[in-house]
C-alpha cells in the first residue's frame, strides 16, 4: 500500500488529473467499480465539484478501503496522483502541493528529471496517448485516454488486479470497442516506465 | 346535424342554484352552458377567482362537477398534473378542464399555460375574461383595455389589452376559440367542438361583470353583445390554425359595418370619465385589429 | 368558567372536500329588490304552443328558470338581475319591486 | 443502523452496484413503481430526473413523465396528480425548492404522501451551486417530513420508506442528502430486490380522490370555523384541518420507526429515528444531520484515540422533530454537552438543528449545554479536522458550570 509509516490513512486516496472529455472521472469510476468486483468495501468516487466545461482542467477523486468510507470530502493529501494530459503538469505543479511519498503516474514520452517531477518516491511514465491512438480510442480528433491508463494505475499500485480492471471495461464497452479498450491499457500495463528513489 | 337551439340543449344543470355568483354574473351564464356541453365525464382545476367564490365554501359545492381548487399561477399545471394522474391510472377518457380569470391567465397563470401548452397538453384551459381582478375588488389587469378605470388605474389604464388568444394561437395549438355568453348556442357548440378534440384546447370568454364594469345587472347580455358588434371582441376559432368568424363578426368580417365603440364604452361607468381622445384611440384599436385580420386573410370570404 | 365554544366537528375529513348541494350560499332570492313575474299570455312559448323560445332560461344566470310551458321562476334563488326580462323577445317577464315586509 | 452493516441482508441476495446518490434515489421511484413523475432540472439534481426519463423512455418503468418549465408547475403537477390517485414523485434543491415554497402547504395542507428528493444546495444570493442545507431547512415549517440520509444506502432505502410513511400518515415526505457530496459521488449500494419492495409498499390508497362519479370541489375556500353540509353533520374549520396535520405530524415518529423497523426485518438493514455511534459514556456528543455526521464517525475515531470521550449523533428524522426521542437518547449517554454541527443558519439567530434541540432538551429537563456550529455553507470543503476543531472548542466547556457553559453560535473556517 502507499501508506508511509507515521502516515495513519485509513483509506488509500487518489486524484485524477486530465481536461474534460479525456476520461478521468471515467477512469477513477472504471477502478471504483474494479474494486467493487474485488470485493471493497470502501469505495467513493466524485468529480470535482462544480460546473465541467469541455476543454477545462477536471480533477476526479477515489477513495478504496476493505473497511467502508465514511467521508466525502475532497480528497487533498492523496497517495496516488494520476495525470491524464502531460500539458497540465506545468499549472498542477505536484512537486510543491503535495508528499514526496505520492505515487505519480503520467502520460508522457518523457522521463522524471524532465517532467521536474524526479523527487516522488514512485513514478510510472507511459505514453497514453500513442497507444490510445493506435488502438483507435478517439472521439473527434480527441484521444480517450480512460482505459489505457489503467493499466499503468494497476501496474503501479498493485490494488486492483487486471482481470476486475478487464471486467470493468467490458461492462462498460461492447464489443469491438472494449476488445481496443483492453488492448490498450494491457499494452499500457507492459509498457509503463517505473522509476523508483532509491 | 341537427340545429342547436335553447330548446335542444340538454336540461341537466351542472351548476347548482343558490351559489355565490354576483346578481348578474355574466360568467354564472358561461358556466352553466360551458358544463353542458362538457357534460358528466370531466375533472376542473380552478384557481383563485370569482369561480372558487361561485363554487362556494368547505364543505358544500355548488356544482355537480369534481374539481381541485389551486394555486393562482398554475391552472395549467394542475390540469396538466390531473391529465398525468389519469393517464397513468388509465382513465384516458375523462376531459380536463382549467377554468381561471384574466389575470390567472395572462398575467399570474401565462408561465404554467404556456408551457402546457408549448407540450400540447391534453386539456381544455378556459380564460373567462372579465377584464380585471374583479373578486378582489377590480384591479387592473393585463387583460384590461385601454381607458378603462380599476381600483389600481384610478385614472383610466395606459396600456391596451393583451390578445391572450392571439398568444395561445402562436403556440399553435390545435384548438383556440373566443366565446361570449350573450351567445350561448355558439358557446355551447364551441365547447362541444373542443371537447372533442385532442391536446391544448384553449377558449376565451369575454365576461361582462356588472360590479366590475358599473352597469345595471339586467344589462349583462346586451353589453356582451355590444362588445361584439363594435368589434371590441369578436367571436373566432382557429382550428389547426386556420380561424373562421361567427355571426356578427363573420358579418363584419364579410362587410357588415361595425357599431362605434362609443355606445359601447359609454354603456359602462368604468368608462366613466373617458375624453372623446380615448374613445377616438379605442376606435383606432378596434380599426387596426381589423386591418390586421384583413392583411392576414382572415376576413376572406369563401 | 368555560366559555362554550360550540359542538366539535363530526366530519372525518383530513382535506377539505366539498360535496355538491344546492343552496350553498344560502337562499339567495333573499337577495333580490325586484322579482320577475312572468305573463303567461304574453310568454312566446304558451302563446303558440310550440316549444321555440325559452330565452329566459338560456341567459338566466342562476339556472333558476325552468324550460316549462310556461317558464317557471323558482324565486327561493332567483337573485333578481332582470336578465329574463330584458331578453325576453316578447317582453312577458315585468320586474316588480319587493314588498320590503 | 451503522454504516458497517451493509450488504448484510440476510433474507435476498442483493446485487451491489456503484452509483451517485442521485442515482440510487432514482433506482428507488423506479423500485416504488411511481406511476407520474414531474421536475424541472436544477443542478446538482438534474441527474436524478434524467435517469428517470431514461428508464421512463426505455419502458424500464411505466411512468408518465411531464416535463414542466419550472419547479413550481413540477410540484402542481405532483399535487393534482396524487389528488387523481397516482402515486407521484418529483426532486429539486435551492431556488428550485424556494420557488415551489407555496405548492409545499398546498400539498401538506392537502394531504399528499408525495415524496421529494432533495440534493441539499445552497440558496442564492451570491449565485452558488455546492452543497448545504438551507434550502430544506427553509422549508420546515410547510408541514413537509423531512429525512435526512448520510450516504447513498440511505438514499435509496429512505425513498422507499419515505412512501411507506408518506403514504400511513398521509403527508409529503422531503429525502434530503447533501448535494455533490452524496448526489454526484459514487459508492456501493445494495439493489434490493423489487418483489420485496412490493411487498414492503403496498399500492398507493388515496384517502380523497378525483373522480367524475364522486364530484368533490377539494381545497375550496374554508372558514375559520366549523360549517354544517348539507346532510346536517358539522364539518371542519380551517383550524380543525391544519390541527388535524399537525397531530398526524406529531404521531408519525412511530410510523417513521416502523418502516425503518419493517424494513430492517425484509431487508437487513435496519433504519431509526436517530443513529447513534461511539455514545456510550460519551461526555460530549456532536449532533448533526446528513452527510456530516458520517464524516464525525472519522473524526471521532481520532479524539477516541487521543482519550476524548466523544460520540456522534445523527437525527436522520428531523421534520417531525422527535423531540422527545431525542431527548431521552441525549440523556442516556449521560454527556454534559452537545454540539450541534449544520450546514444552515435561521438567520439573525443560530442553526435551526440547534435551535430545535435545545427545546426538546429544555421541555425534558436533560440539564446539558448545546452548542451551535455553521460550516459547510456553499460548498466549502468540511474536512475531518474542521469538525475536530468545532468539538475541541466545546470540549473546553465541559468542566464550566451554570451561565459559564453557554456561548454564541460560531462558524468554522469562516475567514471574516
Amino acid at each position: 500500500m502507499a501508506d508511509e509509516p507515521g502516515k495513519a490513512k485509513k483509506y488509500t486516496e487518489v486524484i485524477w488529473y486530465g481536461r474534460g472529455g479525456q476520461g478521468a472521472i471515467t477512469a477513477s469510476q472504471l477502478v471504483a467499480e474494479a474494486a467493487c468486483i474485488e470485493g471493497y468495501k470502501g469505495i467513493t468516487t466524485a468529480p470535482s465539484f462544480g460546473a465541467e466545461r469541455r476543454g477545462a482542467p477536471v480533477a476526479a477523486f477515489l477513495r478504496l478501503s476493505r473497511e467502508p468510507i465514511r467521508i466525502f470530502s475532497q480528497v487533498t493529501d492523496p497517495n496516488i496522483i494520476v495525470v491524464l494530459d502531460p500539458t497540465l503538469l506545468p499549472i498542477l505543479d505536484l512537486r510543491t502541493r503535495f508528499d514526496k511519498n505520492c505515487t505519480v503516474i503520467v502520460n508522457s514520452t518523457r522521463d522524471p528529471v524532465e517532467l521536474h517531477l524526479d523527487g516522488f518516491r514512485k513514478m510510472g511514465i507511459a505514453d497514453i496517448t500513442s497507444v490510445a491512438v493506435e488502438n483507435g480510442l478517439t472521439i473527434a480528433g480527441v484521444a480517450i485516454l480512460n482505459t489505457p491508463i489503467l493499466g499503468a494505475f494497476v501496474r503501479l499500485t498493485d490494488l486492483i488486479g487486471m482481470p476486475s480492471i478487464e471486467t470493468a471495461i467490458k461492462n462498460k464497452f461492447g464489443g469491438g470497442k472494449a476488445e481496443r479498450n483492453l488492448a490498450a491499457a494491457r499494452i499500457i500495463y507492459d509498457s509503463t516506465r517505473i522509476y523508483e528513489r532509491g | 346535424m341537427k340545429k342547436l337551439t335553447a330548446v335542444t340543449m340538454p336540461d341537466k344543470e351542472y351548476m347548482l342554484p343558490g351559489n355565490r355568483s354576483c346578481v348578474g354574473c355574466g360568467l354564472s351564464i358561461a358556466y352553466r352552458h360551458g358544463l353542458k356541453a362538457l357534460g358528466d365525464s370531466v375533472i376542473l382545476t380552478v384557481p383563485a377567482s370569482c369561480l372558487t367564490v361561485l363554487q362556494g365554501m368547505y364543505p358544500v359545492s355548488s356544482m355537480l362537477v369534481p374539481c381541485l381548487n389551486t394555486a393562482f399561477e398554475t391552472t395549467a399545471a394542475s390540469a396538466a398534473g390531473i391529465r398525468a394522474g389519469l393517464d397513468a391510472l388509465g382513465k384516458r377518457d375523462v376531459t380536463v378542464v382549467g377554468w381561471a380569470g384574466d389575470g390567472g391567465t395572462s398575467d399570474i397563470g401565462i408561465q404554467a399555460l404556456s408551457g402546457a401548452a408549448e407540450r400540447n397538453t391534453d386539456f381544455i384551459y378556459i380564460c373567462y375574461d372579465n377584464e380585471g381582478y374583479m373578486n378582489t375588488g377590480t384591479q387592473r389587469s393585463g387583460s384590461t383595455p385601454y381607458g378603462a378605470v380599476t381600483s389600481t388605474c384610478p385614472s383610466g389604464k395606459l396600456e391596451h389589452k393583451k390578445d391572450m388568444p392571439m398568444i395561445m394561437a402562436a403556440h399553435n395549438i390545435p384548438y383556440v376559440a373566443t366565446v361570449s355568453p350573450s351567445y350561448p348556442i355558439d358557446l355551447y357548440e364551441k365547447f362541444t367542438t373542443a371537447k372533442h378534440m385532442k391536446g391544448t384546447r384553449y377558449l376565451h370568454l369575454l365576461i361582462p361583470c356588472p360590479p366590475g364594469w358599473g352597469y345595471d345587472p339586467r344589462y349583462t347580455v346586451k353589453i356582451g353583445r355590444m362588445a361584439v358588434l363594435c368589434g371590441m371582441f369578436d367571436l373566432y376559432e382557429i382550428i389547426n390554425g386556420k380561424l373562421s368568424f361567427y355571426g356578427p363578426s363573420l358579418r363584419i368580417a364579410t362587410g357588415e359595418p361595425r357599431e362605434p365603440v362609443e355606445a359601447y364604452i359609454r354603456a359602462q361607468n368604468r368608462y366613466r370619465d373617458v375624453s372623446m381622445e380615448v374613445v377616438e384611440m379605442l376606435q383606432e384599436w378596434v380599426d387596426k385589429k381589423w386591418e390586421s385580420y384583413k392583411k392576414m386573410g382572415y376576413c376572406e370570404t369563401d | 368558567m368555560k366559555e362554550d365554544k360550540g359542538p366539535t366537528s363530526g366530519c372525518d375529513h383530513i382535506t377539505a372536500s366539498s360535496t355538491p348541494a344546492t343552496g350553498e350560499g344560502g337562499r339567495t332570492g333573499d337577495w333580490r329588490v325586484l322579482y320577475p313575474v312572468i305573463s303567461r299570455d304574453g310568454c312566446v312559448v304558451a302563446k303558440t304552443g310550440k316549444p321555440m323560445c325559452y330565452m329566459c332560461w338560456m341567459f338566466c344566470p342562476e339556472g333558476v328558470i325552468s324550460k316549462t310551458v310556461p317558464p317557471e321562476i323558482n324565486l327561493e334563488y332567483c337573485k333578481g338581475c332582470g336578465i329574463c326580462a330584458e331578453e325576453c323577445p316578447s317582453k312577458a317577464i315585468t320586474m316588480v319591486q319587493e314588498s320590503g315586509e | 443502523m451503522s454504516i458497517e452493516k451493509k450488504g448484510d441482508c440476510m433474507t435476498c441476495a442483493e446485487k451491489v452496484l456503484i452509483m451517485t446518490g442521485n442515482h440510487a434515489a432514482a433506482y428507488a421511484v423506479k423500485l416504488c413503481d411511481v406511476q407520474v413523475i414531474s421536475a424541472y432540472p436544477i443542478t446538482p439534481q438534474s441527474p436524478v430526473v434524467e435517469k428517470l426519463m431514461e428508464f421512463v423512455e426505455s419502458g424500464e418503468m411505466k411512468a408518465e413523465y411531464v416535463a414542466v418549465e419550472s419547479e413550481h408547475s413540477a410540484i402542481t403537477v405532483c399535487i393534482s396528480a396524487s389528488v387523481v390517485g397516482a402515486r407521484v414523485f418529483t426532486a429539486s434543491c435551492a431556488n428550485g425548492l424556494a420557488l415551489m415554497h407555496e405548492m409545499l402547504h398546498w400539498a401538506a395542507g392537502t394531504r399528499l404522501p408525495i415524496v421529494m428528493a432533495i440534493p441539499n444546495r445552497a440558496v442564492a444570493a451570491p449565485w452558488n451551486i455546492l452543497n448545504d442545507q438551507q434550502d430544506s431547512i427553509s422549508q420546515r415549517d410547510t408541514g413537509w417530513m423531512q429525512i435526512y440520509c448520510r450516504n447513498n444506502q440511505e438514499i435509496l432505502d429512505t425513498v422507499i420508506q419515505a412512501y411507506r410513511i408518506a403514504e400511513t400518515v398521509m403527508a409529503p415526505v422531503m429525502v434530503c442528502y447533501d448535494g455533490y457530496v452524496l448526489s454526484h459521488t459514487l459508492m456501493p449500494v445494495n439493489m434490493p430486490d423489487e418483489k420485496l419492495v412490493r411487498e414492503y409498499l403496498p399500492p398507493y390508497r388515496p384517502h380523497t380522490v378525483l373522480d367524475p362519479k364522486s364530484p368533490r370541489n377539494i381545497n375550496p375556500v374554508t372558514l375559520a370555523d366549523p360549517r354544517m353540509n348539507a346532510e346536517g353533520v358539522l364539518c371542519h374549520g380551517y383550524m380543525e384541518l391544519r390541527s388535524l396535520l399537525q397531530k398526524s405530524l406529531l404521531g408519525s415518529v412511530s410510523v417513521v420507526a416502523e418502516a425503518g423497523r419493517e424494513f430492517g426485518r425484509i431487508f437487513g438493514r435496519e433504519y431509526g429515528i436517530y443513529d447513534s455511534y461511539r455514545t456510550e459514556d460519551a461526555d460530549l456528543l456532536m449532533v448533526s444531520i446528513g452527510s456530516l455526521a458520517s464524516e464525525a464517525m472519522d473524526t471521532v475515531d481520532n479524539m477516541r484515540a487521543a482519550g476524548m470521550k466523544i460520540g456522534v449523533m445523527h437525527l436522520r428524522l428531523y421534520r417531525p422533530f422527535p423531540a422527545e426521542v431525542i431527548a431521552k437518547a441525549v440523556r442516556e449517554t449521560g454527556c454534559r454537552g452537545v454540539a450541534v454541527l449544520e450546514k444552515n443558519v435561521s438567520y439573525g439567530y443560530e442553526g435551526a438543528v440547534c435551535s430545535d434541540l435545545k427545546a426538546a432538551l429544555f421541555d425534558h429537563g436533560v440539564d446539558v449545554f448545546a452548542h451551535s456550529y455553521i460550516l459547510g455553507l456553499g460548498g466549502r470543503n468540511v474536512s475531518v479536522s474542521d469538525i475536530e476543531e468545532a468539538l475541541n472548542r466545546s470540549y473546553g466547556y465541559l468542566e464550566k458550570k451554570g451561565p459559564d457553559r453557554i456561548k454564541g453560535q460560531e462558524w468554522i473556517n469562516c475567514r471574516v
